[in-house]
């Protein structure tokens, strides 16, 4: 006989409700059942206006981000299991706007993503190999900033981060990760345009090292470590800009 | 179902700010921010002990015998263990500032020097530098011979009004006359 | 009814559609272009493609032979000349996208590197470790973001296309965040949404992968091409049904039956290779179809292990070692810790056969044109005739920016010479359309709505599956002609307007039972075995009558009409499909043959 | 306050960073030694004479300097953290306190070399 959980879901519907309710479940699993699978099931079969994100439920889309327990997870990697004995509390992604039940307002999150420029700008004075040939990148340069192209933009870590749940303007981790990954990147020469986003307060500044967003990043990504890398560089920028002319 | 005027009405969650009370990690991040308050207690009383030593050797023997009170002893335990926790909450979040790609020559893969080596390198230096500096305390001549061709110290006794301190020239009779002079 | 006018309207934004948007925007920069998705573009499922993108790249590699691999491996119902087109163009587009950022895994030199894949006679894949599809999507995106007259319109759920007089001017959508209807007016649309797997109950697919683009034209009265063909991916997981990409057969995995024994030499992909050095067109590197066929039959003589998800063979990958995995396949190794609790560095991974791929779709000729002025279809929703029978892995992501950058140069041009009729009959039609929609919500009728989708995903299971009988797909069509009825009394208890997901499942389902529909009936009617459409009532592979592409036909009240068009063949004769040993031997004599035809001149 | 442009950030953001260091390997050290301070007056002595030293005093107070800007920095972002919306004025106080403290350890540092010269 299949074991049971008790899982309470954050429900909030703009039309009907003035703020956020609570509803209660009880839901059968086995060993391999998902958070998402749960909620699946809950939408098929109990409550079928319960509204969440979703697509690929292999932990490689980042629609289903949401709080277990107060801890910002991935519903599609988060097992039932994990929670044997316990009760299950599921809110929407921390730090953004809840448009409706579990679905929060993502777009200042893609905005920041766009902002930064997040494509490849070719080295001035360096024009791009010709179209039946590659730019050269030794593995060890991939290396450099390939941990931090695996984000999947889930969001995440900015629910994670105190800094942002402060103050909105704060860049975020994944947005400076990006910029990271493409500074790095061997083929990349914009990396001058993008420190102008990274050397503000709201940049790499506003960022005290909680490390809590490395910490539940669902891909390894340790965005904590992009930012701290964001910063020996923006140090050095300011450093070089303190002897160049003005006038530059 | 009105599809014409839109009734999105997002919900902003209220930012209260016991935020850190609600999670371990953040209270764990709080505390380790928490520890620059007893750094910056410590910092005044070493500055108390150089304004102290300006007042001449027996304000310095004040102050010192007032760090000596069971209480800033205290204090100053306490102060050791918050430097303690930021120490070992700092040199974890050393190797994140530190990009050291290698070439794992079994694999011949290229990896990231993993975090694990630089801390342990780095609390080594903390401990050769604490069991040194020990080391150095208790056996300062080696010191005292090394770092101070003034022998600043002796002046400032050697300055004072005689009346007010207990007379005596060399620096051993003095501390063997304040020795006894708290004996009683 | 809020109204936005664009040039080129495009809908869908995995692979093919930001490669659209990017190559109309590239074209011609003064263009508006409205790129549209039921989900933010990151989340297409192009992002779940995990093994790589053909291209041929090395010396001892040709565009012949990977012509010859293309059709060879579609069983000759490839449109030739439109294969033509595409292996000259498939290297094109992957240095573009490494031009773009994409980071893909290189040789020590720095140079690409490529990878053995089933069914390719020379390793000719692309690869980005194994989320080859996450960092194409992801470099597509971006890069997109560079170009200003790019707008998207995120979270916009197109309910219908707006055609008069056989020519598209736009669409209506549903914009999910703010619950209104915005009608994007469009001089000429691109469907890019990609495959309609969530007709099965099992498949390696997300949820977002239910062929609403194909619904859509089918509905217009384009039909849907090779329906019948789907691709069943030989290694999925167990239950869940995530995917175990081809990479990890490329890289040497192997796959051995409850005895251990690599059963697939005893299905014509023989003889065995050794350990670890995989061999193209051998064994594990079969295409999709021999592979999962030949688990079907490992099935029926019992000789799979059974486990309390069904029935699994083992995916051996123990014999790479731990580093190795770790570079090349760390998320294959991820997927099976989180997923079926088994690390692949110490146990074999169970794996069984999922629906994985629809080969057929909107049909369009060689420029990704429709028969409706003005609409192009690109990537997975279209058959554009490159798969035919069955798709050889890694050429479905390298399909999606090369007919992807076409549909976007065609829809440019198309939009550049014509200019926007006038809006207020458009309206009109959109109007209409919205209520057919809204005709679905209503409280009191019973049916529920996952219970016909789960019926119709074990029907179409059954009857469809890797192997058919004539009697298996009738049952399956009396059963989806059921679930059609009842769709019509199904219960919508989400009245609102924000993120109404009830209502749109449904919508969805209507879309995923008429593409089912054209699925079934194209299956019925061609009696014959070729590619992955199998069938034990008529195992031969039947030249004369089937060499043809069926085309299923909307007809609202009944059945889709089934009717065949012809196959352009120019340079490839139809032959027959071998591997292993067979295709080594079928090689030696060609060669010997041109030999003596050269010698006799 | 010094670029208009960019966040001066890196100059305490370094001071904290080296300050820090000096928290974690040489306060410990300190500590302990202050801690000793009651078996004797020689102890004080030899204490004194070490931080009293021109040459090893100017170490020492270059020590302590360090670790008061890493404190204050830390103070300063900790309001904030405690949702306190830090301006200017907080930037001027607690980073002109962090100046303040400093420019006591050099002013005592030197009276103590002037009075030694001279």
């Amino acid at each position: 006989m299949a074991d049971k959980i008790k899982i309470t879901v954050q429900r909030y519907r703009p039309e009907q409700d003035r703020e956020p309710w609570d509803q209660s479940f009880e839901v059968e699993y086995t060993r391999e059942t998902s958070l998402l699978e749960a909620l699946n099931s809950i939408k098929d079969t109990q409550e079928p206006t319960l509204s969440f994100r979703w697509s690929c439920r292999m932990a490689i889309c980042g629609s289903c981000g949401m709080m277990v327990n107060g801890v910002p997870k991935l519903a599609c990697k988060t097992f039932l299991r994990d929670y044997a004995g316990q009760e299950m509390r599921i809110e929407p992604l921390a730090n953004f706007p809840v448009e409706r039940d579990l679905v929060v307002d993502l777009s200042d999150f893609i905005e920041k993503l766009e902002r930064i420029k997040p494509y490849i700008i070719p080295k001035k004075g360096e024009s791009q190999p010709g179209e039946q040939r590659e730019y050269i990148q030794t593995p060890a340069q991939l290396e450099k900033y390939r941990q931090f192209s695996m984000c999947i933009n889930c969001g995440i870590c900015y629910a994670a981060c105190p800094q942002y749940k402060l103050n909105k303007e704060f860049l975020g981790p994944a947005a400076l990760t990006l910029i990271y990954r493409y500074n790095e990147d061997s083929r990349d020469g914009g990396k001058e345009e993008r420190m102008k986003l990274v050397n503000q307060d709201t940049g790499v500044w506003s960022c005290s090292f909680v490390g809590y967003c490395s910490e539940c990043c669902p891909k390894g990504v340790d965005p904590a470590s992009a930012i701290q890398l964001g910063k020996v560089e923006s140090a050095k920028d300011y450093l070089i800009s303190m002897f160049k002319k003005k006038g530059e | 179902m009105d599809l014409e005027k839109s009734t999105r009405q997002p919900y902003v969650r209220p930012v209260d700010s016991t935020w850190w009370t609600k999670k371990g990690f953040y209270t764990a991040y709080m505390l380790r921010e928490g520890t620059c308050l007893l750094v910056l207690a410590f910092v005044l009383e070493m500055l108390g002990f150089y304004i102290a030593a300006l007042t001449g050797a027996n304000g310095l023997w004040k102050f010192a015998s007032f760090l000596g009170h069971p209480v800033m002893i205290a204090f100053n335990a306490l102060v050791l263990v918050a430097v303690l926790y930021h120490a070992f909450t700092w040199f974890p979040l050393m190797p994140k500032a530190l990009r050291v790609i290698v070439k794992d020559t079994k694999s011949g893969l290229y990896k990231l020097l993993d975090g694990k080596y630089l801390v342990i390198l780095l609390f080594a230096a903390l401990l050769g530098v604490t069991v040194g500096g020990i080391v150095l305390f208790y056996y300062p001549e080696l010191l005292g011979r090394l770092l101070s061709p003034f022998g600043l110290v002796k002046s400032i006794v050697e300055s004072q009004d005689p009346s007010s301190m207990p007379n005596g020239d060399t620096m051993k009779d003095v501390s063997k006359l304040v020795q006894d002079y708290i004996g009683k | 009814m809020d109204v936005v006018k664009a040039d080129v309207a495009i809908v869908g934004a995995g692979g093919s559609g930001l490669r659209a948007a990017i190559a109309a925007a590239e074209l011609n920069p003064d263009l508006k272009v409205a790129l549209i998705s039921k989900v933010y573009p990151m989340r297409s499922h192009t992002v779940a493609a995990e093994g790589g993108a053909a291209g041929v790249v090395r010396d001892d590699d040709s565009l012949d032979y990977h012509f010859h691999d293309t059709v060879a491996g579609g069983d000759w119902l490839c449109e030739q000349d439109v294969v033509d087109y595409f292996v000259h163009n498939t290297t094109r587009e992957l240095y573009q996208l490494e031009h773009w950022g994409c980071p893909w895994s290189r040789k020590p030199d720095g140079r690409i590197n490529v990878r053995p894949f089933g069914g390719m006679k020379v390793p000719r894949t692309w690869f980005a470790a194994d989320k080859t599809g996450f960092h194409m999507l992801h470099t597509l995106f971006q890069t997109s973001t560079k170009y200003k007259s790019i707008i998207r319109y995120d979270e916009h759920f197109v309910l219908d296309l707006l055609v008069r007089d056989n020519q598209v001017y736009g669409v209506v959508t549903l914009d999910m965040q703010n619950g209104v209807v915005r009608m994007i007016q469009a001089k000429s649309v691109i469907i890019a949404t990609g495959g309609s797997n969530r007709c099965y109950r099992f498949n390696t697919n997300g949820g977002i992968v239910t062929g609403d683009g194909m619904a859509l034209a089918y509905r217009h009265g384009v039909p849907l091409r090779d329906m019948e063909f789907v691709q069943y991916h030989p290694t999925g997981l167990p239950g869940c049904g995530i995917l175990m990409t081809e990479g990890c057969r490329g890289e040497g995995g192997v796959l051995t039956n409850k005895d251990g024994y690599r059963y697939l030499q005893d299905y014509g992909l023989g003889p065995e290779t050794p350990l670890g050095q995989p061999k193209s067109k051998y064994m594990e590197l079969g295409p999709r179809d021999r592979v999962s066929q030949a688990f079907w039959q490992e099935q029926q003589k019992g000789r799979t292990i059974k486990t309390h998800l069904g029935d699994v063979v083992n995916l051996d990958l123990r014999h790479l070692g731990a580093d190795y995995l770790e570079e090349r396949l760390p998320f294959i190794c991820e997927l099976a810790r989180a997923y079926v609790g088994v690390d692949p560095v110490k146990e074999p991974v169970p794996v069984r056969p999922t629906v994985h791929y629809t080969m057929g779709g909107i049909e369009t000729n060689g420029r990704t044109g429709t028969r409706i002025a003005g609409l192009y279809a690109a990537g997975e929703c279209a058959s554009v005739g490159i798969h035919g029978a069955n798709r050889l892995g890694s050429n479905s992501l390298v399909e999606t920016v090369v007919f992807g950058r076409v549909a976007g140069e065609e829809a440019a041009k198309f939009a550049a010479e014509n200019e926007h009729t006038d809006t207020a009959p458009l309206t009109q039609i959109a109007q209409e359309s919205l209520d057919k929609a809204l005709s679905l919500v209503s409280g009191e009728r019973s049916e529920s709505v996952s219970q016909i989708r789960n019926e119709m995903g074990d029907a179409m299971e059954e009857g469809i599956g890797i192997y058919r009988t004539d009697e298996s797909i009738r049952k399956t069509i009396d059963k989806l002609t059921a679930l059609k009825e009842r769709y019509r009394n199904i219960k919508i208890n989400d009245q609102s307007t924000i993120f109404n997901t009830d209502w749109l499942t449904a919508i969805e389902l209507g879309f995923l039972l008429g593409n089912a529909e054209a699925m079934a009936y194209s299956a019925l009617n061609r009696t014959e075995s070729r590619g992955s459409h199998q069938r034990l009532d008529f195992t031969e592979r039947n030249d004369e009558q089937f060499l043809k592409h069926s085309l299923a036909t909307y007809n609202p009240d009944g059945a889709p009409s089934i009717t065949y068009s012809d196959v352009k063949i120019t340079k490839l004769p139809p032959a027959k499909r071998v591997y292993g040993i067979e295709a080594e031997n079928a090689e030696k004599a060609a060669k010997a043959a041109a030999q003596n035809n050269g010698g006799n001149q | 306050m010094f670029r208009k442009d960019r966040s001066d950030e890196p100059i305490y953001w370094g001071l904290f960073g080296a300050g820090g260091m000096v928290v974690a390997i040489a306060l410990p050290v300190i500590i302990l030694a202050t801690m000793g301070l009651t078996h004797s007056l020689t102890d004080t002595v030899m204490f004194g004479e070490i931080i009293l030293s021109p040459l090893p005093s100017l170490v020492f107070i270059s020590l302590m300097i360090l670790c008061t800007w890493h404190a204050l920095h830390r103070v300063y972002h900790t309001l904030h953290d405690l949702n306190v919306h830090v301006g200017t004025l907080h930037h001027l106080v607690i980073y002109g306190l962090a100046a303040l403290i400093s420019l006591a350890f050099i002013v005592c540092w030197a009276i103590l070399v002037f009075k030694n010269i001279f």
